[in-house]
């Protein structure tokens, strides 16, 4: 894998809510196999710009989108392109969980079956290799055919975590994968990413900048719509080039 | 490793189900297109302002529907008046304060059951019972509570789906901000289950306007125009054909243009209060933010 | 035995004292009588409401007889139990029973015996008949139809036809009738319309002449029952009946189509 | 801030309550009038349908297949009539539900925002035509070509009775034509009732849309399509003023092409003319059917919400 | 207020869900007029526990409570209480921000409306204080007749926090109220707590440690169902008794 090659790239990219103008001119390059995080207050566009880039923005309705994203050079916003594989390309975890209202192993065999694997054997074996990347194996190991609605609010984000898992992206987009998660977990979600990034190339927006400073190699700072800084984790944390980059992560913001 | 994204293909059993999808759909709009036109263009013509605004005159030979749209409108209201607040209130018993269990399998049951019974025999009970039991006669009330039984499962059973839909997280929200149950459910529950009460009111319009054999027993086939002044609120307690009896008596007749012309005003009847029933709700949605 | 004017000043005088409700329920077949009896009765005496449900004929004499109703409307004769449960039988007006086929039929005919074995099934296409090589599809009405039973009588048909399609009004046997090919059927004649053709049968066209002539074998009474007498009615009741028997009330029944009693 | 006095939780309980109370009362009251009037319907069905039954004998009402309700020696066998009533009504069941459901996908999930807003209306249109109507389209215009069908297949045979194109079928498709606007309105607003989220989690699993909506969507509106399926299949049964006209109503075996009569156009029919014993054997076959609603029910609460059950 | 006074106190409580015992033999004592922490990896019955407090487990089928809690004294499972006005008195914030489908500006005076107040200038005000507490109010004062809906995942978790706060509570019971938010608005609703705390009983679910060592006055460790370790916030963090809590909160667990 090359270290140094542009995975996403996007090209003055706006996004419009309606009259809410949402995303201001992003030009960003994600690099391959690297973790990339997009830190902000709330409300800044990061979930948006998250979602742009695997097209989940096609389902809200009042919705405009101007510019360019592309995909190891290919734009996804061609007509020419299959969604279906650009999202199978691009696992994603949502901000609040949305398990589905079926058995935990259900939810994490749902991906494989739609991708085409339908032997059992092969199926326990992913369910619990996901199970055990997203640190929730143990947990419920003995209730695999239970309701995935009956767990607790962290159990149901990494078990979303792990449902993504199972389908092997090569992109990992994770809005605050953590958020609803102890130490514990947190530091295994961590890991986890790490893991990933060899393979993988890995995007997460998080709200904890600590996390952000200890596992991403690239930081995306945003504020009301517009990135203010991108660079290198390192540089963002220690020597950040804007006066509200620094504002922010010194906590000395609004 | 990087397969191309720009390969849109459709998988055959995607392709397969969308076809099957388009078909049913084509299927069902053609055929209802076809009918709604074939009624109006069959309809249309005997429809005039003699038509509409006078009563048939047998000595006159001339025809008139105006009694009649004045008796559909009484009886849809009456019966929604009655079946609309007890269907969605036995709903609301059922699912938020009846324990899950038996009880309210068989409350479910025979509300099912309810739905399943030929109007015809709807009609000989409400003839039976509200007619000469409770004393009202060939009444345009005996028919409206007769039919009130026939609807019920309708709006009862879709109120009770919506208001499954309603995720728990605005019971737990507004309960947990001391608000009492009556006051959660009018707040929260019933305006996010509001779709679904509308498909029940709306179903169960049709059911009311589409009713001849129930009617013919209960509600009776008169077709003068009521009295004014006190005779408005007496005209419940008289007997009243609606709209579809008055159809069912012409085409017995073969009289088929009056009854096409009937089908045809119904019609835009059915239109006209459906649309005001959206309209009535959408300005009882207190969740409506603009 | 009353002169015209005393007439006259007894109608005034009844005109302007008569009041009350007379309700009828019955046959749907006599809905068109029904209501001009009721429309023209009311103008004459505006202080009587005439109130008629169309419910069907033994509904009607069902709810005569339970004293719901004042009058029950019956487009057949009463049967046994139904006297013995207190139903008098008036009949009103005579209505002619045509028979029919769509107008493309080139067979415009029947003899009774014809008639009789088409309806029994023996028959089975036009062409035994004289006409073209197409199936006889043939329709009747729904058992306890006053119509049938009066045609399935005269004929003596009882329960020997072979339907292939029994419909429940004289509307839709004449929708059926012209729709379909080769259909015959039989109707209220006072519903006769030009969708459908009326044979002639033994060579006599059905027309309230021939039958009033006694020339046209098919037609059948129209009832009104009362509980008990006329006599024994209600002055409203009473008066409706005179109505009916009087030179207005008869020009009122023969408006409607209908054959009046003599 | 001024700290509010401290108030017990014990506290003015009852005159808070008491609206409560009364909202709780009525809703049950709502409830339970359901079951009074099927209660009643029953008792009512039951006193006037028994005594034909033991008059003339089970065996013969219900196995019997002459139905000759005025004859001089009247029989009362309707086993041809139940057979029609059951084939019937599973066949436009199962010609109706599935086009039913397909169309509530097609307007809430694949069809542009415009066509669904003009065809819903439509569709809501579609279940205020009165039976009536339905019937006498039917026998204007689809039995016709029914004949022509009929014309052709049965083209020189001897035994077959011309019934004009009234037949199975046609009651077989007006039947199902009429269920469409029950199944397709509850649906729908089932299908638009599931939380937009798990849309979202399936799509971005990089299912098609096909696939989400059958492997999420409509499971996750399974309640509310069963619900538009039982009602559905009980206007089915119920279904009598539109079918007397276009089946032939004459009592047949129930094969495609025959003329056959439902136990609902067997009631409708007849009961306005009948009377004494015949009557009686109207309010029997009325309890037939009664005891029909209720084992179809009965069957497709254990058949669809066993799975319902299991899931929880 | 008397700060050394037991506002919360519960007796070998047990709760069950079907055969899960989720919570074991808790006994505590929750001061009033401090801010109280609970901690523990996920799933331990945090959130569980808080719910008892306000009855809210009333609400869940087949749970089975044993024990006994008292709020000021009074036996809060007593047949005679009022629930609506236990959980007036106890506001709550739950885990998954939960705005009702109605505009920002109605979700805010929902809970006031509820108690009795109707005049549209008091509301008005309660509305833009509510707001102001939970650091919402510059981000939606001209979007306050829009839907809740439309907000992002932070902006809907601090609305809810105004929400509860517009019913002025005694104790407010706060289910991970920080953990879509951005290190501002988390320091703007840490602030605000110990504004609360001078009036109100705060008890707070964090799994943010620094977050419980910062505002919280006592800490309880929770662990599969049961409180390993109860004790103010300074023993707990810097003289635990527990091996476990020690391992915890040094993020050696597990
Ligand atoms: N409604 C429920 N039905 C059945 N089991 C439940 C339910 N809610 C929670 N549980 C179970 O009870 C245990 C405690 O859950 P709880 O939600 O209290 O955990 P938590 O400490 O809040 O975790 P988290 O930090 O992940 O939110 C978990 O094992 C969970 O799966
Ligand atoms: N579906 C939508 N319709 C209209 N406006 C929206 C929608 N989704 C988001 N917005 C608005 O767009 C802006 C950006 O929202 P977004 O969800 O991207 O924020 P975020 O950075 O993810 O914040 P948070 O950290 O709170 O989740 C916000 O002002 C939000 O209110
Ligand atoms: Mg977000
Ligand atoms: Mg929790
Ligand atoms: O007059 P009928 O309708 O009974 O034939």
């Amino acid at each position: 894998m090359n270290e140094n090659q542009n995975k996403i790239i996007t090209e003055n990219l706006n996004l419009y809510y309606g009259e809410n103008h949402a995303l201001k001119d992003i030009n960003m390059k994600i690099r391959e196999g690297a973790i990339t995080a997009f830190i902000g207050p709330s409300g800044c566009g990061k979930s948006t710009f998250l979602k742009t880039l695997n097209r989940m923005n096609d389902l809200v309705d009042c919705v405009r989108i101007e510019g360019k994203v592309y995909l190891d050079g290919e734009d996804i916003y061609d007509p020419k392109v299959d969604t279906t594989l650009l999202r199978k390309k691009m696992g994603m975890v949502f901000q609040q969980p949305n398990p589905f209202p079926m058995s935990i192993y259900d939810n994490i065999a749902y991906g494989p079956r739609i991708h085409g694997i339908k032997n059992k054997a092969a199926l326990d074996e992913i369910v619990e290799r996901s199970l055990r990347g997203a640190a929730i194996f143990d947990e419920v190991k003995d209730r695999l055919k239970k309701s995935a609605l009956g767990l607790s609010g962290g159990q149901q984000q990494r078990l979303c975590i792990a449902r993504a898992l199972a389908v092997e992206p090569e992109i990992l987009l994770m809005d605050e994968p953590t958020s609803a998660l102890d130490p514990i977990s947190t530091l295994k979600v961590e890991e986890l990413m790490e893991e990933l990034k060899k393979d993988y190339t890995v995007v997460v927006v998080t709200h904890n900048m600590q996390q952000a400073a200890r596992v991403s190699d690239y930081t995306a700072f945003f504020l009301v719509g517009e990135v203010i800084e991108f660079d290198t984790t390192d540089n963002i944390f220690s020597r950040p080039r804007d006066k509200r980059t620094e504002d922010y992560i010194t906590g000395r913001f609004g | 490793m990087h397969d191309s994204i720009m390969n849109r293909r459709k998988r055959t059993s995607d392709v397969f189900v969308s076809g099957l999808i388009n078909l049913s759909a084509a299927f069902s709009v053609i055929l209802l297109a076809g009918i709604i036109a074939y009624v109006f263009v069959k309809g249309i013509r005997s429809v005039n302002l003699q038509f509409l605004t006078t009563v048939t005159s047998t000595l006159n030979k001339t025809v008139g529907i105006a009694g009649n749209i004045v008796n559909t409108l009484y009886i849809i209201v009456i019966t929604l008046l009655i079946a609309t607040p007890v269907g969605i209130g036995s709903a609301i018993y059922l699912n938020e304060y009846a324990k899950p269990g038996k009880l309210v399998r068989a409350i479910e049951f025979t509300t099912e059951t309810l739905s399943g019974i030929p109007s015809i025999i709807f009609g000989m009970f409400g003839m039976m019972f509200f007619g000469t039991g409770l004393g009202l006669g060939y009444s345009i009330l005996t028919g409206s509570l007769t039919l009130t039984l026939m609807v019920l499962p309708l709006i009862t059973r879709n109120t009770q789906e919506a208001l499954k839909t309603v995720p728990d997280s605005y019971r737990s929200g507004a309960l947990g901000m001391g608000a009492t149950k009556w006051y959660m459910i009018r707040t929260v529950l019933l305006p996010s289950a509001m779709p679904g009460i509308i498909t029940g009111v709306i179903l169960a319009i049709g059911r009311i306007v589409g009713e001849s054999a129930a009617l013919l027993f209960t509600a009776g086939s008169g077709y003068l125009l009521p009295k004014s002044g006190i005779g408005f609120l007496k005209k419940i307690l008289e007997s009243g054909g609606t709209l579809t009896i008055q159809l069912y008596l012409s085409m017995a007749k073969a009289e088929y243009s009056t009854a096409f012309g009937i089908a045809a005003v119904l019609l835009v009847i059915v239109l006209v209060i459906n649309w005001l029933t959206k309209v009535l709700s959408r300005k009882l949605d207190v969740t409506r933010a603009e | 035995d009353t002169t015209a004017a005393d007439t006259t000043g007894a109608e005034t005088e009844e005109t302007a004292d008569l009041s009350g409700t007379i309700s009828m329920a019955g046959s749907t077949s006599m809905e068109k009588l029904a209501n001009a009896v009721a429309e023209s009765f009311m103008a004459k005496y505006p202080g009587v409401t005439v109130t008629a449900e169309f419910t069907g004929s033994s509904a009607g004499i069902e709810a005569v007889t339970a004293g719901s109703v004042d009058i029950g409307n019956s487009s057949r004769a009463l049967k046994d139990e139904e006297k013995e449960a207190g139903a008098v039988e008036n009949i009103v007006a005579i209505d002619g029973i045509a028979v029919v086929t769509d107008p493309a039929n080139t067979v415009s005919g029947l003899t009774k015996d014809q008639l009789i074995s088409v309806y029994k099934g023996e028959v089975k296409s036009w062409s035994e008949l004289g006409g073209e090589d197409a199936p006889i599809v043939v329709i009747g009405r729904e058992a306890g139809s006053g119509t049938r039973g009066a045609f399935e009588e005269l004929l003596e048909l009882e329960d020997a036809c072979a339907y292939a399609s029994e419909l429940d009004s004289t509307g839709a046997v004449i929708a059926k009738v012209a729709a379909t090919p080769g259909a015959i059927g039989y109707v209220s004649l006072d519903a006769l319309d030009d969708t459908v053709k009326a044979f002639a049968l033994d060579g006599v066209e059905a027309t309230a002449e021939n039958i009033k002539a006694g020339n046209y074998f098919l037609s059948r009474p129209f009832v009104m029952a009362t509980k008990g007498e006329i006599s024994e009615q209600s002055e409203a009741v009473q008066e409706l009946f005179k109505y009916l028997a009087s030179d207005e009330g008869k020009q009122v029944i023969s408006g409607v189509g209908l054959i009046t009693v003599d | 801030m001024n700290k509010q006095q401290t108030f017990s939780i014990l506290g003015n309980r009852k005159n808070k309550s008491a609206v409560e109370e009364i909202a709780q009362v009525i809703f049950t009251l709502c409830a339970f009038l359901a079951i009074l009037a099927v209660i009643s319907i029953t008792v009512y069905m039951v006193i006037n349908g028994t005594p034909a039954l033991f008059q003339v004998g089970i065996r013969e009402i219900l196995f019997g297949t002459a139905w000759k309700p005025t004859a001089e020696n009247p029989s009362f066998g309707i086993l041809y009539v139940i057979l029609t009533s059951i084939i019937g009504t599973a066949l436009a069941v199962l010609l109706g539900v599935p086009i039913g459901i397909l169309t509530a996908v097609f307007l809430a999930e694949t069809a542009p925002r415009k066509l669904a807003a003009l065809v819903k209306p439509a569709v809501e249109l579609l279940a205020g035509i009165p039976s009536v109507v339905y019937g006498l389209l039917g026998l204007m215009i689809l039995n016709p070509l029914m004949y022509k069908l009929e014309l052709a297949i049965f083209k020189g045979s001897d035994t077959h009775q011309f019934t004009g194109g009234a037949n199975l079928l046609s009651a077989v498709i007006v039947l199902a034509i009429m269920i469409l606007p029950t199944v397709i309105n509850i649906s729908e607003s089932a299908i638009r009732a599931v939380h937009p989220s798990l849309k979202s989690a399936s799509l971005a699993l990089g299912a098609s849309h096909i696939q989400t909506i059958f492997k999420v969507i409509l499971p996750a509106a399974k309640s509310g399509i069963i619900t538009a399926v039982v009602l559905g299949v009980g206007r089915a049964i119920g279904e009598a003023m539109a079918i007397t006209l276009v089946s032939g109503s004459s009592v047949n075996m129930p094969l495609p092409f025959n003329s056959v009569r439902f136990l609902t156009t067997a009631i409708v029919a007849e009961m306005g003319y009948a009377s004494g014993l015949h009557r009686q054997v109207l309010f029997t076959i009325g309890l037939v059917l009664f005891v029909f609603i209720m084992i179809i029910n009965i069957t497709l609460n254990s058949i669809l919400k066993k799975g319902e059950r299991e899931d929880a």
